[in-house]
């Protein structure tokens, strides 16, 4: 198969390629805020219990 | 009037306010004829703890037993058994104190009636009782809602700040009532960072830090 | 002691409710007068052509009985939450869901009903023609109660919030989207002179699905408002 | 059976139990979407009325299965919360909401741009498109309650109720919708993966599909980790795992 024809899409290139780069950065954005997520409770919790060493958990 | 045999118990009180611990384990017990004396400064989870005990606020682990029932899964006998004076009053400022006590009696005890009376009496209510809640003053408000306390029979009794906004005599006749309550055989639970001096009954204190 | 009944207590609720409404008549014709105003902003923005506005009427006339449904929730529990009414209700021995429910019901009486009764007039200004009139007032009827029972949900979800204002539009309004969907096309149908008892019967069908199912939501969200 | 379900409530345990599981969903989420959407988008043959243009299928259908499907998973999992008071129940259907979001919009994104070359506009009031935009509004109503409230426990009890009452709702937006555009179509314009749908265009639709729910594995148990150490950062176990890192 042709790279050209491929990526063409018989005329409706434009669409399909927004709509799988569309699904791509949305994906992938999932995964960055999530771990994101957790690392910023992490750095969070760290600063918070470095605040109060005897205090807190028990 | 006698009051019929009967137990709250805290059994492992924890609560938090997200990094903040109100308390933590905390147990206790009270039968008939005890009061207990919840003191603590300002933001130590008094009010917090009366509305666990109250059933309002849920805790984060732990339960309260009324008869050896969590009173989670015996709702409606803990609540015929127990009146709770909060912060708010819990009138209507539309209404007056009188059209505001037969209304919370229409949900609560039919035979009521003639209590009403009383209670009005007792606590010097009758010159305001058919002006709108609204126009009374805090200490007037106060006495309308203790008012509501004195006309339920029930056996406990939950007192967030009773002096609140009250004046000297005001203050006594709380005492007072709260000393009859027990030893007609009641309970009771107050928060108060006042002295108080309650002649009925036993006292149990229970101090947050 | 002697614990009332659920129809005794709920009575005395209701008739409560009822009274403290027309003590605050002002609060009370807000969302009513809203309807109306609402109403009237179409022919403004769109034309005053007869055939537009009787095309649109049924739509118009559901989403300003909608949109004042949702105005008028502020009111429902806000001032027994702020006086600690609703607390004391909370701890009475009485189902609170029950309670909610007949909050909700004295509430529709005030804010709902006099929108159902109004309609027609609007209808009318929207040159509806006559024998659409039973059924638009029959789909307000089985609809606003729907409406409000749905938005006590979301009322009693934000009662304890400080700015529920917009928030509460934003619950209620993507539930309240199939009401207002059988609403509107049963008025375009009997325009159309065509069979309606499809869409009227499935709105009351959910309306005693909210019935059933709105107050015990709205009575566990209130215990979280209050914890 | 219930030992095994009670050993995975305890937060620490399944805070590690996900820390293995993440890698392997990860994984398997990429080995079924890369293929899957290269034999999409290059072996599939192309369909017989819409040309190469059906192929917008392979990220439209799992997005939007997914989205209904998360949807109803948090649902469930605040039933759960609700009723057993399991704040790890809790914590994974606060995790499933910001996911299920992104799907819906996702599956409206590409159902709109599917929309153009098909129908010949960016939107059409079709029945599953206004289903699914229901959907996000209920998704973002769910979020938008969740940011109003500070106290994470009350937030928590408070957007299940949210959450159940919405799955409670969401048969009715369907067959209302449904009902309502029947009035004015004749019938959808697009038959998305009809029964008669060829082996070859159908398998690497439903390797998508698998890979999407892995995906959604993947990543709500990440968001769920977040949730876990917000609501225990009181107890001993993170406080001792976090200060001996």
């Amino acid at each position: 198969m042709n790279l050209m024809e491929f990526i063409d899409m018989g005329g409706y290139g434009a669409y399909v390629w927004s709509s799988v780069g569309l699904a791509l950065t949305v994906l992938i954005l999932n995964v960055v805020t999530a771990r994101r997520a957790v690392k910023v409770e992490l750095e969070r919790l760290k600063r918070r219990y470095g605040n109060e060493p005897t205090q807190g958990a028990s | 009037m006698s009051i019929s045999e009967a137990s709250l118990q805290g059994r492992g009180l924890s609560l938090w306010r997200g990094d903040r611990c109100l308390f933590q384990n905390l147990g206790f017990e009270l039968t008939n004829s005890q009061w207990l004396h919840v003191s603590g400064g300002n933001g130590s989870g008094k009010t917090t703890l009366l509305r666990v005990l109250a059933g309002l606020t849920m805790p984060e682990s732990g339960d309260v037993y009324w008869d050896d029932r969590r009173i989670s899964r015996s709702r409606f006998d803990y609540h015929r058994s127990m009146i709770y004076m909060g912060h708010l009053e819990g009138l209507k400022g539309d209404m007056n104190p009188e059209e505001n006590l037969r209304f919370h009696y229409q949900l609560r005890d039919k035979k009521a009636g003639e209590r009403i009376e009383i209670a009005i009496e007792r606590l010097g209510l009758e010159r305001c009782r058919s002006l709108p809640c609204r126009s009374l003053s805090a200490g007037q408000r106060r006495r309308a809602a203790l008012a509501r306390v004195l006309v339920s029979s029930a056996t406990l009794w939950i007192l967030d700040e009773p002096f609140a906004n009250l004046d000297v005599k005001g203050r006594e006749l709380v005492e007072e009532l709260v000393s009859e309550h027990l030893e007609q055989g009641g309970m009771a639970i107050l928060a108060a960072h006042h002295e108080m001096h309650i002649n009925g009954g036993t006292r149990v204190p229970l101090e947050l830090s | 002691m002697q614990t009332p009944g659920m129809l005794d207590a709920g009575w005395a609720l209701l008739v409560r409710d009822i009274k403290l409404g027309y003590r605050r008549i002002g609060e009370l014709a807000n969302p009513l007068v809203f309807f109306l105003v609402v109403a009237t902003l179409f022919p403004l923005a769109t034309s005053p052509e007869r055939e537009l506005l009787m095309e649109i009427g049924p739509g118009i006339v559901w989403v300003a009985a909608l949109l004042s449904s949702v105005l008028a929730l502020d009111t429902l529990y806000r001032s027994d939450m702020d006086d600690g009414t609703m607390e004391q209700m909370a701890l009475s021995p009485q189902p609170l869901a029950w309670l909610l429910l007949v909050k909700t019901v004295a509430h529709w009486l005030v804010s709902g009903l006099p929108l159902v009764i109004l309609a027609p007039l609007v209808a009318q200004a929207f040159f509806l023609p006559a024998e659409a009139g039973p059924t638009m007032v029959a789909s307000l009827a089985l609809g606003t109660p729907t409406l409000s029972l749905i938005g006590s949900i979301g009322a009693a979800l934000t009662a304890g919030l400080r700015r529920g204002g917009a928030l509460v539009a934003m619950l209620v309004l993507p539930l309240s989207m199939p009401i207002l969907i059988f609403g509107a096309r049963a008025t375009d149908l009997a325009m159309d002179g065509l069979d309606v008892t499809g869409p009227l019967n499935l709105l009351a069908a959910i309306m005693f699905l909210a019935l059933s199912l709105g107050p015990i939501a709205a009575a566990a969200a209130i215990r979280v408002s209050l914890d | 059976m219930w030992t095994w379900f009670h050993k995975l409530s305890s937060p620490p345990h399944f805070y590690r139990l996900s820390g293995t599981m993440i890698p392997w969903f990860g994984w398997v989420a990429a080995a079924l979407i890369i293929p899957s959407l290269y034999a999409g988008l290059a072996l599939a043959p192309a369909d017989y009325q819409q040309g190469d243009g059906f192929r917008i299928i392979y990220v439209h259908v799992p997005s939007a299965m997914l989205s209904l499907f998360v949807y109803m998973f948090m649902a469930t999992a605040a039933a759960i919360g609700m009723i057993w008071r399991m704040k790890l129940a809790h914590a994974v259907a606060v995790a499933c909401a910001p996911i299920g979001a992104s799907f819906t919009f996702l599956a409206l994104a590409t159902g709109s741009i599917w929309g153009k070359p098909m129908w010949g506009t960016w939107w059409a009031w079709d029945a599953r498109l206004t289903a699914e935009l229901i959907l996000l509004f209920l998704y973002l109503g769910y979020m938008g309650l969740r940011a109003a409230i500070d106290d994470t426990n009350r937030a928590d009890r408070a957007s299940a109720i949210l959450a159940l009452v919405g799955v409670v709702n969401v048969p009715i937006v369907h067959y209302s919708v449904t009902w309502w555009n029947s009035l004015h179509q004749a019938s959808t314009l697009l038959k998305k993966g009809g029964p008669s749908i060829p082996p070859d265009m159908a398998i690497p639709l439903y390797g998508m599909i698998l890979g999407f729910l892995c995906f959604f594995g993947a990543v709500s148990l990440t968001r769920v980790k977040r949730e876990v150490l917000v609501r225990e950062q009181n107890s001993k176990w993170v406080k001792e795992m976090v200060t001996s890192k």
